[in-house]
């Protein structure tokens, strides 16, 4: 019962996640409109068989808006996430393995960086850094980087005392193939969890940003963006808001899903409790 | 002495999975049943189906089941439940895992006194029985946290929590395993003085033939979830029958006589869903012949001696 | 001892927050005061304005002003503001609110998680369980300024129950406070309640299978007694740890939620800022934030050390 | 059950901590509109959460000046059919030597209990004109040579040269000509604007910056009347989006402005009132004559031809609103110009013939400074779509903060910015502040001395009609160099609750000079 | 006397542990003692007695805080990662847990190709030929090199990890409770075997254990810990029949009580 609980769990998460990714990398080709064309004809006009999300204030199709807007922000997560991932581990594992002050000291760095709610961290970057998607890439990278560094770090020092990477010390083999070919390998699926976890707040983190109007700026668009566009015509247009919302917590859904099912198949010696 | 418990071709399953096999318990009054077995052989999988104590998903079947006369197969949980602690009650394993952590040591025995139905005041009762199992500064002790105390004053105040209880029936689930030598010997003596204070039976579970030699009436030897061998524990030792039995017994002698080598039993147990249709034993057994493949019935070979094996039937 | 050692951690945490705050926001581009006054901006008035705001000291002095007066609450004046008013009341004004509104969302994940954790860890494999974890699933998946509007427009617009926009100060009226901020805080809450609830169901199914349950039921205490004293007290140890790991990323939702609702608070007060670069405003949000993440942590700590006797004197 | 309640307990305790310590910090200001406190109006400024100063002589953003109408009086005002009248005057005149007199009300009393004098007025317009005070409006009052006081209640104006705006300047409009008092000025300069002393029916009690304003009654006020209401709130919300999901949600009473998309929704609505009139603007693309690519009077001419304002009033302002061909709007009846001109109507062809004369071409860049609330931000991509498909260009938009675009632009920081003043009562403001060499709002760095001379004639002229000639003949002169880009007069709007009553709206969209008026029922 | 393979001086090792006053435990604390080439050294104690610390401090898997290590007359005390490299192949250890001594991503063929590539013992061609050979030397079959270890029993993975230890020749082994987590059915295989690889090799082996009956069962000498100290050393026989110390005795006269009772059952 629960083998199947799960492994529908997976399938529904995975399912969802590969609809979204196919939704916006074959968007164009979904999709007869261009997300930027303004269509000053058919300006707000409800779903129906043309616009199946209807379109925005500038007669835009939303659908089309939504998948370009999605690869958009996906984008932006992928890589925030992504370089907090790489860079966040590569310290965390490095950490952990030499310890003394270097490992004190990012973990002190990391406790700091905790102390901050993460999206006041990351409104704090942009305006440090100016608004605009680069630097939203770097502040949800610098949101993630603590995170990711202590669960490596944490995760790498629960298996350095195994006896297996002890027996690799025996062996003979150094720390950096020790870190990447012992430790690594049973260490990827928790931070695989960590790290769908992460996408799909790092997505929320853009739409809050933008929504606000301190992320990407128009016309680019990004989930952030129409969404803040669809609220400003709520009223006349409700659909604008309200279907890219649905759409943006089906695919969330989706990338929650399909951290459960890792989580649930992931090593449970290595269970940890994972924020989004 | 009566009869305190008879269990008849008691069967535990999980799923497709056959854990405990058919298994025959009778235990008397004042009795000590010792059961031997290695991990997986289903001997405590057996004993926590007895107090009804099994994780969701296995079930328990079984042909009889009395206790005291009553057939307690039959009973609700609601009428079963009142049955636990104060007529079956068990000691586990792991002395530190059986204490609720975020508890101190006086609200365990709290709990156990009041389940007991005892009226008073509970803080004497509480370090009467403390006393009573060897605990020294029973007052302090009553003020701990189970992470402060060790394992095997852990041991001592769950058996405490028992004897207020005054169960007719105890399993002991390997009890001084986990312990350091000293204190399993300690802790041994002191299931030892309770046989002899409570006139209750005792089911004490242990994979170490020493262990069962020192405190058993009789011996039960299970392999993979079956009984293979019972009968007299004076018996079993000096003339033990099954195969399986003459191989842990002729290990552990030659370790104390210190061979040049040991007597191995080749090969390993065999897995869950892997049994051979026949005997459990037949893959690593030297004696095993064709007929092994069929299923064994329990022979009798002496006075109160029985085994499940085709050698000397 | 520990306590010492703790305020002392505490403290130095504080500080080095401060610092990153601080100089951080030096580091950003552009002239704070050419960008309040604009680039032509007469010199003496520049200069005046430098003055005001410290900016004519050396970096390290300007720190050194900033973090003392910051020790008092005197947080400096706003760029943008009224011409200037003082942060430090800014920020006084506004705190209760986003504090009321934290705790109320808090509260609500909390009261709404126990109920949905429970029931799903005590019906586990069926179909209840399912339908409560998926809720849960989907409860974290909704961004939450988003499922404001949803609230919104079905709850305050179409059935108007609450409140559509505003808030009603708690010092005016409790009710009016818990009536107007019932909307926003379900909106923060329900993500965080998705979360607490999965690690509350995690958690007791986790204490449910630990050995000491098995003993106590060994001895014939009733299920209510044992799931009460043991399994759901037990429970609340990692559930309690995750509300303290999760009271940053609520304080995140805070920020959005209060621009949307148009609630009174720090969220809406730096948000304002970051619009305005209003440096000051911002460093004195971001620093008050890292307060308010420290002291909840504290507490969540000394919450934990009473429910688990393991951690005390850590 | 008791480690539950025990948790539930702390919380609870600190519910009512947090609740008691508002309490005390709360003292010092406001914490947000009321639900429906009784005698409270809950009029919100929407579209906007600055207001920086309400010194009438400081102020520059429309939100400051809803405030101080209803703070302060002029010496004139206009009435519903816009006609100037008496406010503090008792009455005017011209005397025989050229001076504008006015006799003053006795005994109207400032909100710090001091008397009006004729030398509250006097210090109130000297200080205006000073050049250290650097009022935005400085410019209605520069004409200004002597400013006598023959007695207490009685002003003597004079200018050197006839100056036919002073008049409309002296009203409690957009003028920052309303009167203070000396005394409240002189006790505290520099935090005069955070604590503002008028003689309005309403005086400021407290004051949460970006977040609102609250005003109580003044009981002194000169005007008698009854059943006043005696609080009024101010909410400042940003989103115009969210002013009408508050009226709509009844968490207000009245908004100062509605989202143009959401006008025909409200006013099929039973339970909102819709005001609407062509309102006292024009919107328009201020360009920085200075930087390109806006240097090129052919590029910008280009931009103006590639524009059709019919589309943009349909999609900017759903409707709500007219295309003008310069930038007097049609209100200002005497000087409107409805003549099309050929340079502000749409011709694609001619934009493009345009750009080819301009040392710029298909592919140049350059930013549209807007900022992020209601339909500005979408009048400025609007315009950059429209221009990029006709030109090829590749204009962007620049979203950033309100006050942060007011400065940009004030400083010369910019290439060009959505804009448009709302609020300007007099064809001098459209024409001698925005384009005139010295005009204050002359951002555009725009220089041409016929206009110059033109727009000095249109001053001196006193009789109404040829002062209107003279305006439709200078936008046929500057119209050419095209240093601004005229675009759209939009309606002005107030939403009212139904149950509100007693608000006049004026076409230069008034809003806190009502609240004396109004009642609700 | 021969020259000891390994000599400990005085050895003291601490590890943090803020529970206790002055935050430090000192799990070993001033051990002294050396062994020879080709003996067996059982090194008995109860739980927390230090002689798991000990042995893998021997091994430097641990920095001692004192004393001196001398492999072989070699000071390895304080050398590092790289420097201890070499010397690396002269020690092995088998762990009490078989499986989580085996990386559960590898293969336990990869896992014992890994020390003869890192230390280039055999062609790469040879290499599927040697692990098999190691497997057979262990009594495994040369097709359990392709399980993984979740594949295979305790036992079974307790012969890969002999087998493991032993593909670099080392001059001493550390086996650390090698057979107390495994079925009593199959501690005597491991135990044979054990006995069998070091008469075989001549290799010295420090055997940790809490089990008097194995200690005395396989080692020539007996070292006893007691809470970080060495209480007595000697050879077997002298130690189980003229204990020293009271708590050897005390630790005796579990197993004579045990084997009294074994024979004459109440």
């Amino acid at each position: 019962m629960r083998r199947a609980l799960r492994s529908r769990t997976l399938v529904v998460g995975l399912g969802l996640t590969l609809l979204t990714l196919f939704g916006v990398i074959a968007g164009p080709w979904i999709t007869p409109f261009s997300p930027t064309e303004m269509d000053f004809i058919a300006v707000l006009t409800p779903p129906d068989m043309t616009h199946w999300l209807g379109t925005d204030s500038f007669g835009r199709d939303v659908l089309s808006r939504v998948l370009s807007g999605g690869r958009v922000s996906l984008f932006i997560s992928l890589c925030g996430v992504g370089i907090g991932a790489v860079l966040g581990v590569a310290a965390g594992m490095t950490a952990a393995w030499r310890g003394g002050m270097f490992e004190v000291a990012l973990m002190a760095a990391c406790d700091l960086l905790f102390a901050f709610p993460s999206f006041v961290l990351a409104l704090f970057m942009m305006v440090v850094l100016g608004f605009g998607l680069h630097n939203i890439i770097i502040a949800v990278a610098l949101a993630y980087l603590p995170i990711f560094a202590r669960l490596a770090r944490n995760l790498t020092r629960t298996l350095m005392h195994e006896p297996f990477v002890q027996a690799a010390r025996l062996m003979g083999q150094g720390g950096g193939r020790i870190l990447l070919r012992e430790i690594l390998p049973n260490i990827f699926p928790t931070l695989l969890v960590q790290a769908s976890v992460g996408l799909a707040f790092g997505i929320v983190m853009e739409a809050g940003l933008s929504f606000l109007g301190l992320g990407v700026q128009p016309p680019m668009p990004s989930l952030g963006v129409i969404l803040a566009d669809g609220r400003e015509y709520f009223t006349r247009g409700p659909w604008v808001l309200t279907m890219t919302g649905l759409v943006v917590s089906v695919a969330l859904l989706g990338l929650n899903l399909l951290g459960d099912a890792l989580r649930d198949l992931t090593d449970p010696r290595l269970r940890q409790a994972a924020g989004p | 002495m009566s009869r305190l418990l008879e269990v008849r071709n008691l069967r535990v399953t999980a799923g497709p999975l056959a854990v405990v096999r058919g298994i025959d318990i009778d235990l008397d009054e004042g009795e000590t049943l010792g059961l031997i077995g290695e991990s997986g052989s289903g001997k405590t999988v057996a004993c926590l189906s007895l107090l009804r104590l099994l994780p969701d998903g296995l079930r328990t079947e079984a042909d009889v089941l009395i206790y005291k006369d009553r057939d307690i197969a039959s009973l609700p949980e609601r009428e079963f439940r009142p049955l636990r602690g104060r007529e079956l009650a068990m000691v586990f394993q792991d002395p530190v895992g059986s204490f609720n952590p975020a508890k101190r040591i006086g609200w365990h025995l709290r709990t156990a006194i009041a389940r007991a139905g005892h009226d008073g005041p509970w803080r004497e009762r509480a370090l009467e029985l403390l006393d009573g199992v060897g605990i020294p500064q029973p007052a302090a002790v009553l003020e701990r946290y189970p992470h402060q105390l060790s394992g095997g004053m852990l041991q001592r105040a769950l058996i405490a929590m028992i004897v207020a209880l005054k169960p007719s029936l105890i399993v002991a689930d390997e009890p001084t395993t986990n312990l350091d030598n000293i204190v399993e010997e300690q802790i041994l003596a002191l299931f030892r003085d309770l046989q002899k204070r409570l006139a209750a039976g005792f089911i004490f579970i242990t994979h170490d033939i020493g262990v069962a030699a020192q405190i058993a009436d009789r011996i039960a030897v299970m392999y993979a979830g079956q009984i293979v061998e019972t009968g007299p524990t004076a018996d079993i030792l000096a003339a033990p029958r099954h195969p399986y039995t003459r191989g842990l017994i002729a290990t552990a002698n030659a370790l104390a006589a210190r061979a040049e080598t040991l007597a191995e039993i080749p090969g390993q147990l065999p897995a869950l869903d892997a049994l051979p249709p026949g005997c459990g034993f037949a893959p690593r057994c030297a004696q095993a012949r064709p007929a092994c493949a069929q299923p064994q019935p329990m022979r009798p070979v002496g006075p109160g001696h029985a085994m499940r094996c085709l050698l000397d039937a | 001892m520990a306590a010492s050692r703790r305020a002392a951690v505490l403290l130095l945490t504080v500080l080095a927050g401060a610092m990153v705050v601080f100089f951080a926001m030096k580091a950003a581009p552009g002239d704070p005061a050419l960008s309040a006054l604009g680039e032509n901006a007469r010199p003496e008035l520049v200069a005046a304005f430098r003055r005001l705001h410290n900016l004519d000291l050396p970096v390290g002095e300007q720190f050194a002003t900033w973090i003392s007066g910051a020790l008092r609450g005197d947080f400096g004046r706003s760029l943008t503001l009224a011409g200037g008013v003082p942060v430090g009341q800014l920020i006084a004004g506004r705190l209760p609110v986003t504090a009321f509104i934290g705790l109320y969302a808090l509260i609500l994940a909390g009261v709404i998680s126990m109920i949905v954790g429970t029931v799903a860890a005590l019906s586990r494999g069926t179909a209840l369980d399912t339908l409560m974890t998926s809720f849960a699933v989907l409860g974290v998946s909704m961004p939450d300024f988003w499922l404001g509007y949803v609230l919104v427009f079905f709850l305050a617009l179409n059935l108007p129950i609450f409140p559509s926009y505003g808030f009603v100060s708690p010092s005016d009226s409790l009710p009016g406070a818990l009536l107007s901020g019932f909307l926003p805080a379900l909106a923060i809450a329900a993500p965080m309640a998705a979360v607490f609830s999965r690690v509350l169901r995690a958690a007791l199914l986790e204490v449910m299978h630990r050995p000491y349950v098995q003993v106590q039921r060994s001895l014939g205490l009733s299920s209510s007694f044992v799931f009460l004293h043991t399994i759901f007290r037990n429970a609340l140890i990692p559930y309690v740890t995750i509300i303290g790991l999760q009271v940053r990323y609520l304080l995140g939702g805070v920020v959005v939620i209060e621009r949307v609702f148009g609630i009174p608070g720090i969220g809406s007060l730096m948000v304002d800022g970051a619009f305005g670069r209003d440096y000051p405003v911002i460093q004195a949000c971001a620093l008050t934030f890292l307060v308010i993440v420290l002291g909840t942590n504290l507490l969540v700590d000394l919450l934990c050390a009473r429910l688990d006797p393991k951690a005390r004197g850590r | 059950m008791t480690e539950a309640s025990h948790v539930a307990g702390i919380s609870r305790r600190g519910v009512l901590g947090a609740g008691a310590g508002l309490g005390v910090l709360a003292g010092s200001g406001w914490s947000g509109p009321a639900l429906a406190a009784p005698g409270v109006l809950r009029a919100a400024i929407t579209g906007y959460n600055v207001v920086n100063t309400l010194d009438p002589a400081a102020a520059a953003l429309i939100p400051e000046f809803y405030v101080i109408w209803g703070l302060y009086n002029g010496l004139l005002k206009f009435d519903s059919q816009m006609q100037l009248v008496p406010e503090l005057a008792e009455s005017y005149r011209v005397t025989d030597d050229g001076a504008l007199e006015f006799k003053l009300r006795s005994g109207v009393k400032f909100h710090d209990g001091s008397v009006l004098t004729a030398d509250d007025v006097k210090f109130t317009l000297e200080r205006l004109m000073d050049e250290a005070t650097r009022s935005p409006n400085r410019s209605k009052v520069s004409a200004l040579s002597a400013i006598e006081v023959p007695d207490p209640l009685t002003v003597r104006l004079r200018t050197a040269e006839p100056f036919a705006p002073l008049l409309t300047f002296l009203t409690n409009a957009r003028t920052g000509t309303q009167i203070l008092s000396r005394k409240a000025v002189q006790a505290d300069p520099a935090g005069y604007g955070r604590k503002p002393i008028g003689t309005g029916a309403y005086r400021l009690r407290a004051w949460e910056p970006g977040q609102a304003l609250k005003l109580s009654l003044f009981e002194d006020y000169f005007i008698p009347g009854r059943n006043r209401i005696p609080e009024i709130e101010i909410p400042l919300i940003a989103e115009e989006s969210s002013g009408v999901t508050a009226l709509m949600g009844k968490q207000i009473d009245l908004t100062s402005t509605a989202p143009f998309a959401d006008i025909p929704t409200l006013e099929r609505r039973p339970d909102i009132k819709v005001l609407k009139q062509p309102g006292l603007n024009t919107r328009f693309l201020q360009l920085n004559t200075r930087k390109p690519p806006f240097d090129d009077v052919h590029f910008r001419r280009a931009v103006s031809l590639a524009i059709n304002r019919d589309v943009l009033v349909r999609i900017v302002l759903f409707g709500e609103g007219v295309a003008t061909p310069a930038l007097i709007p049609p209100s200002l009846t005497a000087s409107y110009d409805a003549t099309p001109k050929p340079l502000t109507t749409f011709n694609a062809e001619r934009a493009r013939a345009e750009l080819a004369k301009s040392k710029y071409g298909a592919g140049t860049t350059g930013a549209i400074l807007t900022w992020g609330s209601g339909w500005w931000k979408r009048f400025g991509e609007v315009v950059a779509a429209q221009v990029n498909q006709v030109l090829g260009t590749n204009l962007t938009v620049e979203v950033t903060e309100a006050n942060t675009v007011f400065s940009r632009i004030r400083a010369g920081d910019y290439q060009a910015g959505t804009w448009g003043w709302l609020g300007m009562i007099d064809p001098d403001e459209y024409s001698y502040d925005l384009l005139h060499s010295s005009g204050w709002r002359n951002f555009a760095g725009y220089a041409n001395p016929a206009l110059d001379t033109l727009l000095i004639q249109a001053r001196r002229e006193l009789d109404p009609a040829r002062r209107g000639a003279l305006y439709k003949q200078s936008e046929h002169l500057w119209i050419e160099d095209m240093p601004v880009i005229p675009l759209f007069c939009s309606n002005v709007h107030n939403l009212l609750a139904s149950n509100v009553t007693g608000f006049t709206q004026l076409p230069y969209s008034n809003f806190g000079d009502q609240f004396a008026t109004m009642a609700i029922g | 006397m021969r020259d000891p393979l390994l000599s400990i001086e005085d050895l003291v090792v601490e590890f943090r542990d803020p529970h206790r006053p002055g935050g430090v435990l000192r799990a070993v604390d001033g051990v002294s003692l050396t062994i020879a080439p080709g003996e067996i050294l059982g090194l008995v104690g109860e739980s927390g007695s230090g002689k798991t610390t000990l042995g893998k401090t021997i091994l430097r898997l641990y920095e001692p805080r004192e004393g001196r290590l001398r492999l072989k007359g070699l000071d390895i005390t304080h050398l590092d990662e790289a420097g201890l490299r070499p010397h690396r192949r002269a020690m092995q250890m088998v762990f009490q847990d078989p499986l989580s001594s085996f990386n559960p991503r590898h293969t336990v063929g990869e896992a014992l190709a890994v020390p003869l590539r890192l230390h280039r013992l055999c062609a790469p061609s040879d290499l599927a030929a040697r692990v098999a050979r190691s497997l057979e030397e262990v009594g495994l079959r040369p097709d359990f090199a392709d399980r993984y270890p979740h594949q295979m029993s305790g036992g079974q993975l307790q012969r890969a990890a002999i087998g493991r230890a032993l593909t670099l020749s080392p001059e001493l082994i550390v086996a650390d409770e090698a057979v107390s987590k495994l079925d009593v059915s199959v501690r005597a295989q491991i135990l044979n075997l054990l006995r069998a690889v070091q008469a075989r090799t001549g290799l010295a082996m420090v055997f940790i254990t809490h089990d008097l009956h194995v200690a005395r069962f396989l080692c020539h000498r007996i070292a006893v810990m007691h809470f970080g100290k060495l209480l007595e050393i000697g050879p077997t026989e002298d130690v189980f029949q003229h204990p020293q110390h009271d708590y050897t005795r005390a630790l005796l006269g579990t197993l004579h009580a045990r084997e009294a009772r074994a024979r004459t059952p109440s």
